[in-house]
């Protein structure tokens, strides 16, 4: 049955499609029940599946991911949803000391097939702490996996994927998109769906390269737009996984355009954009026409929300640095 | 005026709280709790009056928050309703040398203390992260990371002992806000065992609204959460929170008793939160008409004047001058929330660092540069 | 065996605690806490042979790891010394289908689950990372992040009731050890209030050892530690450590409620390190001889020795054949030690992921070509 | 007094002053009282300053940073030990939603004078947790200023500086070289010490630029040295600071050299070496012979004692990544 429907209804939808797949699949985080979460996106689950496949937990979010790895252990499939992008932080211990070296640790005894959601980026005029894009956090750390969705058929398929993969999996949700729309086709199998760690040329292009993913996509794919009036076809990229990168897919593209920019809202030091630049330089350097840029949020922690058009990244920043691209 | 006709309390009553003040307003004369301590105000007509005053304005001003946020004039609000009493009677018990470490609801605290009602708007409006010197009020920036706030307030009390501060009456104390949700983090409870394990000046005062959002008190504890402190060693007290003369009179003796060099104490105030979580909430889905109905019938406010009414403290003229003056309060305070001027957006680059950074100074550059680029371009 | 002539207890003895075997060897035939519960146990003479040879047993493996590392031939040891009552009682009291979470320091427990003691010795050599099959063995890899194990093993318990294998005697049931330190931690106290929150069929096994390293326990609390279970509504008890008899009875009945549906214990195990906190520290920094001295006296196998004695339960015969089959079996973990061979270097970039990934093989792939080019320079 | 010092004894040296001159300053952590701490960093230091100033800590990260917050907020320095780098998560979220954020968020009313120390790297045959080397986490967080010493001299001022800046600073110590010695002028007035966050030369060459910090300078000089022999003159710069990188001086090394390698334990993925590698390319663009390449710890979590040789950047690898650059 195909559908147009939101981002945020597709990873419902999604979620939805995995209780019934797999009776070990539990939801778990703070308001997910008879809420349906601060964003709904778990909206009827608990009335549908119960109290026990759908948890309201104490606000807590080591213990929402402690347990979950405890569950996992169990062999459940935990499915955590942290509230926003600035509360992961309580968490990160268990996530990157123990959610990430288990499989390690216990030379592959124990796999952790647990998903942490979380709703991250800026530009819905939310108070501190709301508006965070924690990616890079995740993506230094080896034993994750980062993935990202942009539209509602990859929130669609990425999430079922990310719960019936055996990796532990941030599964990073772009919070002011979840209210665009998109068709998704609701039966196709998951086997057909586009693959999980996949990059995706979103928009072909000849003349440079545009890396963007989660919430930055629609502003990729807008300024690609926007340059065409000006003559100039750009090719925009969308990562979808953040760890590991499908550098493939980019390597083959920069060397054909020659040029690289890429857009993230996280700060740019040490940020994606860092890595990107990195690596497509070490394997396009005969092919650069100038440095991989970056357009990114500021060195600074994420401003009030009445400064947060000039933080995010947009289509004229994003234009810029192909013009600066183009000019070097 | 005269001690209050209520009956005197020898144990926690019925309610399994302390309470000087009944829904109905009959003045409990003063309630021993089984540790032998003996809550009690000895207040003057005029404080009680005093004590009204702020309940009617702290509701006032919310009210006129909420509906600034209706009208798209703030982005989101934390309203207090309900839980006027609990933080006008604590915010009133501190003494002016106390410290308080906020979440994001003690709107009605932060108006006790002396402190411009307009300070968090900033905040809730999005022009600033709500920044203050806490040092100059007394009274730590919103905390929106839930307990984290806690740990601070723990900091700063130890920070009172190793000044000599603390062991006399004029001695200094830290009283800590968190809610019922709160308990459940991890830093709520390191906050405990530090207090325990330093004997720190501080009082931690739950306001148990009932609800973390959408989840209700069962989703944080099977017990009730004034029972924590026993674990970490120190005193735990339960009081109704609908109660401004209970919420002053336990809070008063546990800030003395701290900045006596008694260490930490544990206050649950009972008392519910009758709004939304904030104007993003949407209560109808998780709680039912009838429970909230029934909180109505605990208001804080109409107990205080039910009481002032009956011990003739308070006559109607009384009461109709301080809902006006409550109102232009409130009036006032929404044109100069209108006024307030969006930042200049180079502005989001200050304040990175103390020191400021090189690279934060080059992005500023970057950033005026580019910005001049569109001047004229009529873009 | 007939009971033992000890006293029958009525509640918690001056020590404070449960205990059924004094340091002296007397048997005490049962406590009765405050809240009503009996402890005892009824063990056949075999059974408590059974135990003293675990005690020498655990105790042995130990001090040969102890040597192994002075020796160079281990990384680090963690040793249990003088905690072999408190593991060897509460490791006996899970029935084969509980599940334990260890911290790093309980080769006892593990040791009574039946495991091949060299298991953790793959860690401690600095071969391997400590890994085995939680599963297969119903015993968690050790985990070194203070308190970490305790929300995995409260997670596993709540997995256990949404399994419905609890409410029956042949229900399933989940230990987690952690040290006094430990209760500090925010994940500890976490673990607790999940517990109690969902009812998890878990017992919180905290092995008081009085250090955190060079810390003693007033750095951690100025309460009991079997205290914190009130605050979070369940059942805290403190037992003698150093008695394998008590620490067996009340984790047996912990356990036991667990699995029946009751919910969670705290169980705070009086017990002390006799040795340093590790191979790597020196206690003689920070505490004095006399009070080692002390606990000396309190030794968890000499007193099960003198009542084994007493009771006639057995002789020098015994003793001497327990001394020499735990002599026979260190030697062969010494030379399976020993002959455990290093990894692969390659090794390292195995089992990052469960699925892999296409960036650790490039790395693996490179790194193996890096190491050829090395091959035959003479390098 | 000029004296041959370990690189730990110059810390201890180094907070003796600090406690000396500043009755604000205090010690914070896990058994730094009578132990001294595990690396007997604090040694002596209570026993001559007292348990107000130098104090023991109940055993919780977040605990020792947010009440060090509370601290700071009082007017006191709080310095704070973390054990081992593997323990310093359970603070993260202390340190990255409220440590970093105070300043800005309070217009600058705040500031929070705190330094964190923690012990970092491998190479100690210690056991999982004890060997990580997390900057980019902090690096990456805006708020934040992260610096490390790789001598005796500089871990010396380095601390004291830390300590009288009014920026949040994490102090990496690099645990392997704790034991290593150089010889320290103990009265000498820390204004004329090396500035704090610039970088320094610390071998001149022409051929290429290595840069390293911490625990690797020592492997990155040990290489020039090395690679002297076969006639090539490496320039080796000790970063110092992490955030802010000192990129003037870099920037000047490399478009002189040509070359660059960037050298650290951390796994390379978003890495120091990924933002180093992406500002080079973009400031020394026509300058660059090769890409800037990296020697780092591979992606997967730290391993065993017994493989962490293969895992830690060596001079044999620094040396090859100085091949592969000159043969681009
Ligand atoms: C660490 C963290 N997790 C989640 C949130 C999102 N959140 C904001 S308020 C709230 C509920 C808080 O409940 P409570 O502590 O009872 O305080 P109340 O809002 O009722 O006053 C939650 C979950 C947060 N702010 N911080
Ligand atoms: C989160 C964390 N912080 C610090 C350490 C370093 N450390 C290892 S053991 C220990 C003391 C633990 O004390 P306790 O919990 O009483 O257990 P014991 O070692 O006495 O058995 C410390 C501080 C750690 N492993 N994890
Ligand atoms: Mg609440
Ligand atoms: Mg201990």
């Amino acid at each position: 049955m195909t559908e147009t429907i939101t981002l945020g209804k597709a990873v419902n939808h999604g979620l939805r499609r995995a209780l019934e797949n797999d009776p070990k699949v539990v939801i778990m985080g703070e308001d997910v029940g008879k809420l349906g979460g601060v964003f709904r996106i778990t909206d009827g689950l608990q009335k549908d599946f119960g109290e026990d496949r759908v948890i309201d937990t104490p606000l807590a979010e080591a213990g929402i991911v402690g347990t979950a790895v405890g569950l996992a252990i169990r062999g459940y499939r935990p499915v955590c949803e942290i509230q926003f992008d600035g509360f992961v932080f309580p968490a990160y211990n268990q996530i990157v000391a123990q959610v990430a070296k288990m499989h390690y640790r216990s030379n592959g005894a124990v796999r952790l097939p647990l998903v942490i959601r979380i709703p991250y980026g800026g530009g819905i005029g939310a108070v501190e702490h709301h508006s965070e894009s924690p990616e890079a956090y995740f993506a230094h750390t080896p034993g994750l996996k980062v993935v990202t969705c942009a539209d509602p058929v990859d929130a669609y398929s990425m999430i079922q994927q990310s719960i019936t993969s055996d990796d532990p999996i941030i599964f990073l949700e772009p919070k002011r998109r979840y209210w665009e729309k998109g068709t998704v086709d609701l039966d196709a199998p998951l086997a057909d769906a586009f693959p999980l760690h996949a990059a995706r040329v979103t928009r072909p292009g000849t003349d440079a390269t545009i890396l963007a993913y989660g919430p930055m996509v629609r502003v990729a794919l807008d300024a690609a737009t926007a340059a065409a009036e000006d003559g100039r076809d750009l090719e925009v990229i969308d990562l979808r996984t953040l760890s590991p990168v499908d550098y493939p897919v980019i390597v083959e593209s920069v060397r054909r355009t020659g040029r690289a920019v890429v857009v993230h809202e996280a700060p740019g030091n040490l940020g994606m954009g860092a890595e990107l630049a990195a690596r497509i330089t070490e394997q396009c350097f005969y092919h650069l026409e100038a440095p991989v840029l970056r357009v990114t949020g500021y060195d600074v922690p994420y401003p009030a929300a009445r400064l947060e058009e000039e933080y995010l990244p947009d289509l004229d920043r994003v234009l810029d640095a192909v013009d600066r691209a183009f000019g070097w | 005026m005269a001690k209050g006709e209520g009956t005197t309390g020898t144990d926690i009553p019925a309610g399994g709280f302390v309470q000087l003040l009944t829904p109905d307003g009959d003045r409990i004369d003063s309630v021993t709790t089984a540790d032998g301590t003996t809550y009690t105000v000895d207040f003057t007509d005029e404080e009680y009056r005093d004590l009204y005053r702020d309940l009617v304005t702290v509701r006032r001003l919310d009210a006129e928050a909420t509906s600034l946020q209706r009208q798209g004039e703030l982005g989101i609000w934390a309203s207090l309703l309900g839980q006027e009493a609990a933080q006008v009677g604590s915010g009133r018990a501190m003494r002016p040398q106390d410290m308080g470490f906020p979440t994001y609801r003690e709107h009605g605290v932060l108006y006790t203390r002396g402190i411009d009602p307009i300070m968090p708007f900033g905040l809730f409006r999005g022009v600033d992260q709500g920044g203050w010197d806490p040092n100059e009020f007394k009274f730590n920036s919103y905390t929106i990371v839930i307990g984290s706030q806690t740990l601070h307030a723990t900091g700063y009390a130890m920070g009172i002992t190793m000044d000599g501060r603390t062991g006399s009456a004029d001695g200094e104390a830290v009283i800590a806000y968190f809610g019922d949700g709160a308990t459940s983090q991890g830093e709520v409870n390191e906050a405990f065992v530090w207090s325990g394990v330093f004997n720190a000046p501080i009082v931690f005062f739950c306001q148990n609204n009932q609800y973390a959002i959408s989840e209700p008190l069962e989703r944080q504890t099977r017990v009730p959460l004034y029972l924590r402190a026993g674990g970490y060693g120190f005193p735990g007290v339960r009081v109704d929170g609908n109660d401004v003369l209970a919420s002053y009179a336990v809070t008063r003796t546990a800030l003395d008793n701290a900045r006596n060099g008694q260490g930490p104490t544990l206050i649950e105030a009972y008392t519910y939160r009758m709004g939304a979580h904030t104007s993003s909430d949407d209560p109808t889905r998780y709680r039912i008409a009838s429970e909230v109905e029934s909180w109505k019938a605990k208001d804080p406010i109409s107990r205080l004047r039910a009481f002032l009414t009956r011990q003739q403290v308070a006559g109607e003229d009384f009461f109709t001058e301080t809902d006006e003056a409550a109102t232009a309060l409130a009036l006032g305070l929404r044109e100069r929330v209108l006024a307030m001027p969006d930042p200049e957006p180079v502005r989001l680059f200050d304040n990175a660092y103390p020191n400021g950074s090189p690279e934060v100074d080059e992005q500023r550059r970057e950033f005026l540069a580019y910005q001049a680029s569109f001047e004229g371009s009529g873009h």
